[in-house]
């Protein structure tokens, strides 16, 4: 007897946590506990969030595939679905349907130096895969991420940030775009690319993981190659309008890829591929 | 008191599918439920003067505030008609030459015709889309309109499924 | 017919030539010899293409507005907008005179090469290429079966245009062929509030029809496209023609007949019938 | 392939017989397949219907999932499996029926449409083939013909005096085992008879369209899309009269305390199909329509090895301003 592929788990909101004016990461716990413990996802992987009666929405899941005793997605309030999650209070239920779409390509990524380039709320994809490499430390080379925000306030996960800056082993440089800085901030000041040219991180055995505003991507891959970075070692992911998830309704579609089955994960070069519709 | 209700129509407010059979009216007697459009300077001033020297009059009535007869577009009287328990709709405004705004009340006149001519020939009966001018000292005339109405409404029967099943509509 | 299509290939060919117009909207054939379809003749060598007999039924002042209309596209400056020749049919005329009067565009911004047929219009056009009967059969049936329906009881008319609109797949095609909508974003795609239900349940249609009627009252020309394209053929002229006689009889105002006048329900009479108002 | 005749006289007690065990479907009227009743309400004769047969196996409106709030929470309630209800179409056409198994392609990727899967498993189709092809028709483009059996478990072929009876599939021995004393063995006048009678009307279909490596020839690029259908309107006539035109939306319906899930049909050529907060990749016509055409002949059959079309010409004949999607396909090809 074969499922039905559109009904969703039932999760009770464990936790919100504003970040931003407009952007607050949902924790969200499985009621039916057999469900949770069967529950395995990559990071890289999105699902479709809803809340009953106001219809359902796509995003990334934002925690590590190596801390999945929960699941976090960080919404940006924007739209019909996102005002009625951003409404919702702790203990409230949404549906929630996945885990859907092609992971980061994690293990080619192992031994290799990674640099993490997020803005704004592109940082929650990149977070789910930063813990997962953190928790996993040694099978990595240097981590560098540069993350940036048009302001300080639009800064999101600043606890986290300010634990990644304290380690080590991993090397942050946080920007805010120019005039989004206080009196309290030390970081840099200026747009991701330039930020990132001035960090210069060395292509040689790296991998590139981006995400943010189409307008953000579209100079930091300029800066990519003239840093020397090859096509194949930048990975991005998708921001496309998905709807079911499972290839069914057609919403996804870009040249012959459905971002939510062929993605939304896509190295640059895969992207390079697909018409300009994204 | 007057009771009011915040003009804020849920997005996607709409009660269970007409596909299934609504349940059978209650026991007693139905009561008609009407919506009642009130521009904000005359017409709610004058029922909440009617609710303030306690005049009596049906409870049928839902009150939403709009700043002007104007403002009442015939969407909002279409969505009302559309709610399963709505059976009719009273669209009141200033006096003509008493608008707050002047001319706001001269569109709202010549768009409710035109929008109950539509509704009658679609099918719905005129009486369920009705229009008053009631000014900020006639509480005593908003009582009178509501209840009128509400008595015509009760001669009309339900609009909703029931009504098709027994059509009370008699022309 | 044959020296109509004569005269406009004749017309178009000096309007173009002397670059008096950047482009002609007209009929040409379609790849089935039963069909003609719209067309755009930019280039002098082309107006052979342009023909018209009575398989040209097409109101091709559609063309003119809207989010993509020649003469008021969103994605074109102001300045850079086309210069236009439009084979005009009656319909099309009367419908351009509506247009100007709500302001869309102003009369000297095309050249109308126009088809007669003794129809009152308040714009006539610039050069008359021809005459043909106007469509009396059609305008009387639609008058007879108008006249068939207030005869019914409500209840009778309601159980009618409940089984007519519950035949809706809400296909849009009303509203896209309609010249009168040409808004920028129709009201059945607003979602926050859903003011009219998206599935086509009786009860959604019944609001879209209705609130589609109600935009055209005191505008629609009864061109009969809507009605024509219906791919479920709900007879919607039916509701159109009415509510023009209503608007004629009580606010003595037919569409299109004086382009000075404002539409019916733009304006306002002091002494406006109120005999229904409490 | 194995085949029977089934006498003039003995169609109606055949569809008296159906509809007695099953739920049968059939041409009602010229604007669509409906539950017929009684052998009458089946009009046998005219053309192909304006909607296809995609309604009942992707409805324009189908429950996903219903949503009840309550003190313990909200609690989700399935539709029931639509295998519980066994039917049969009568007298469909060859290019409805051959679109089913296109759609399939899709709804069996990867995750398995339950809803529209156990409606394929639970529906016989008796076909009917197409003695007067219309002037828009163009399946044989497509590797269809008046005559395909592709998708149908049986097909009946009108001869003089009696219907050919091709046993397309197992279910359709079924179907002829079950009601075995209505049928009788083919002859070979009957054999011949049909081939004659498919000739016939394979040589009326008006001018087709060569689809011939068309997928290799669509480019993104070719400017020839700018205006290509710039007298197009962007309603939804011809992706939701399409067989193949399967795209949906989701959405919500009803209170937050209780409602519906929904799909409902969708069109890649509305406005709204990809407006998103972000952006809106297709802003203007030529956009949309590119997608249509591109989706159809080239990136489904990259992703499924099948053209998402089958020539039925529903998008011509009821195109509001006469578009010819024969025409566009030759003209986007030489470009």
């Amino acid at each position: 007897m074969m499922t039905n592929i559109y009904k969703p788990y039932v999760m009770a909101i464990d936790s919100i946590r504003q970040e931003t004016s407009d952007i607050k990461t949902f924790r969200l716990a499985f009621r039916d506990p057999a469900a949770q413990t069967d529950f395995r996802f990559k990071a890289g992987q999105f699902g479709v969030f809803s809340v009953f009666g106001q219809g359902e929405a796509p995003f990334g899941i934002a925690n590590s595939p190596t801390r999945s005793e929960y699941i976090e997605c960080s919404v940006k309030r924007v739209g019909k679905v996102t005002d009625a999650l951003h409404e919702l209070n702790e203990g409230d239920e949404v549906g929630f349907r996945g885990p859907y779409g092609r992971p980061f390509p994690i293990d080619q990524m192992e031994g290799r130096n990674l640099v993490f380039v997020g803005g704004g709320i592109g940082m929650a994809p990149l977070r789910s895969l930063l813990w997962n490499c953190l928790d996993r430390r040694d099978q990595f080379g240097d981590i560098t991420v540069v993350y940036g925000a048009r302001s300080v306030a639009d800064l999101v996960y600043q606890q986290e940030l300010q634990e990644w800056s304290a380690r080590d082993d991993v090397e942050m440089v946080l920007t805010v775009d120019p005039g989004g800085e206080d009196e309290r901030w030390s970081g840099e000041v200026g747009f991701v690319p330039t930020v990132l040219e001035k960090a210069n991180p060395s292509p040689d055995n790296a991998m590139v993981i981006t995400c943010g505003p189409p307008i953000m991507i579209k100079f930091v891959l300029v800066s990519l190659s003239k840093m020397g970075f090859a096509p194949e070692q930048i990975i991005t992911t998708l921001e496309m309008k998905m709807k079911c998830g499972l290839g069914k309704c057609g919403r996804c579609n870009i040249g012959p890829a459905y971002v939510c089955k062929h993605g939304p994960v896509f190295s640059y070069e895969e992207l390079m591929t697909l018409p300009e519709e994204y | 008191m007057v009771a009011t209700v915040g003009l804020e129509v849920r997005s996607g407010v709409e009660s269970r599918t007409s596909t299934e059979a609504a349940p059978p009216v209650q026991a007693q007697e139905w009561k008609p439920k009407i919506v009642a459009f009130l521009c904000n300077w005359c017409s709610y001033a004058g029922a909440d003067l009617a609710g303030g020297s306690r005049t009596k009059y049906p409870a049928n009535v839902r009150i939403i505030r709009l700043p002007c007869s104007a403002r009442i577009d015939p969407k909002l009287v279409l969505k009302s008609l559309e709610k399963e328990g709505v059976d009719g709709v009273i669209v009141s405004g200033c006096h003509p030459g008493d608008c707050h705004y002047t001319e706001g009340n001269y569109y709202a006149r010549r768009r409710m015709l035109m929008f109950r001519r539509l509704m009658e020939f679609l099918g719905i009966d005129g009486k369920r889309v009705q229009m008053s001018w009631v000014s900020a000292s006639e509480g005593a005339k908003w009582a009178d309109v509501v209840a009128q109405v509400t008595e015509e409404i009760k001669a009309l029967g339900p609009l909703h499924p029931q009504e098709t099943a027994n059509a009370a509509d008699h022309q | 017919m044959q020296q109509i299509t004569s005269r406009i290939q004749e017309e178009a060919r000096r309007l173009l030539s002397e670059d008096l117009v950047d482009m002609v909207i007209g009929y040409e054939e379609g790849w089935d010899p039963s069909t003609t379809t719209p067309c755009v003749v930019r280039d002098e060598a082309q107006v052979s293409r342009l023909i018209f007999d009575e398989r040209c039924v097409y109101n091709l002042a559609r063309y003119l507005v809207g989010r993509e209309g020649y003469l008021t596209s969103r994605f074109v400056p102001a300045d850079k907008r086309p210069r236009v020749a439009l084979v005009a049919r009656p319909a099309t005329l009367r419908t351009v005179s509506v247009l100007i009067q709500e302001h869309q565009f102003g009369r000297e911004d095309l050249v109308i090469l126009g088809i007669v047929d003794g129809t009152a219009s308040a714009v006539k056009p610039d050069v008359e290429v021809g005459q043909i009967e106007p469509d009396d059969a059609r305008r009387e049936e639609t008058r007879a079966r108008v006249g068939e329906l207030a005869q019914m009881s409500a209840s009778e008319r309601w159980a009618f245009w409940r089984e007519e609109f519950s035949k809706c797949i809400r296909c849009y095609a009303c509203r896209q062929v309609c010249p009168f909508c040409y808004c920028e974003e129709c009201i059945a795609e607003e979602n926050r509030p859903q003011w009219i239900g998206r599935s086509p349940l009786p009860r959604n249609n019944i609001s879209w029809n209705a609130i589609r009627a109600f935009h055209l009252v005191g505008r629609c020309v009864d061109c009969g496209e809507c009605e024509r394209v219906c791919p479920v053929d709900i007879p919607l002229s039916l509701i159109n023609v009415k509510m023009v006689e209503e608007v004629a009889a009580v606010f003595d105002y037919v569409a299109g007949v004086d382009v000075e006048a404002a539409p019916a329900l733009a304006t306002f009479q002091v002494d406006d019938t109120d005999d229904f108002v409490r | 392939m194995e085949s029977r005749t089934l006498p003039k006289d003995r169609l109606d007690q055949l569809v008296d017989a159906l509809i007695a065990d099953y739920t049968v479907i059939a041409p009602k009227d010229e604007r669509s397949y409906g539950e017929i009743e009684s052998a009458s309400e089946w009009r046998s004769d005219g053309d192909k219907p304006a909607q296809s047969l995609k309604q009942f196996f992707l409805p324009e409106r189908e429950l996903l999932v219903r949503y009840t709030k309550s003190r313990s929470g909200v609690e989700l309630v399935e539709p029931p499996s639509p295998r519980s209800m066994a039917r049969v179409i009568l007298g469909a056409r060859p290019c409805d029926v051959a679109a089913l198994p296109v759609l399939d392609l899709v709804f069996q990727w990867d995750d398995e449409d339950s809803l529209y899967l156990e409606r394929r498993e639970s529906t016989a189709i008796i076909a009917m083939a197409c003695d007067e092809p219309c002037t828009t028709c163009f399946c044989a483009s497509l590797g269809g013909s008046p005559a395909g059996t592709e998708g149908a478990d049986l097909l009946l072929t009108e001869l003089d005096d009696a219907y050919h009876v091709a046993v397309v599939s197992e279910r359709g021995r079924e179907l002829v085992d079950r009601y075995s004393d209505l049928f009788e063995e083919s002859s070979v006048e009957h054999e011949r008879q049909r081939v004659q009678a498919q000739e016939a009307s394979l040589a009326k279909l008006p001018r087709q369209v060569d689809i011939e490596g068309l997928d290799e020839v669509l480019e993104f690029e070719n400017p020839v899309w700018e205006t290509l259908t710039q007298q197009c309107l962007d309603c939804g006539i011809c992706t939701f009269l399409c067989p193949t035109c399967h795209c949906f939306d989701i959405r919500d319906e009803g209170t937050p305390q209780q409602g519906e899930r929904v799909r409902l049909w969708d069109a890649c050529t509305f406005p709204s199909y990809t407006q998103a907060h972000a952006g809106q990749p297709r802003p203007v016509h030529y956009r949309r329509y590119r997608q249509r055409i591109m989706h159809k002949f080239r990136y489904y059959s990259e992703n499924f090895g099948r053209t998402l079309c089958v020539g039925c010409g529903r998008c011509i004949e009821h195109c509001p301003v006469g578009i010819d999607l024969r025409q566009v396909l030759s003209q986007v090809r030489t470009g």
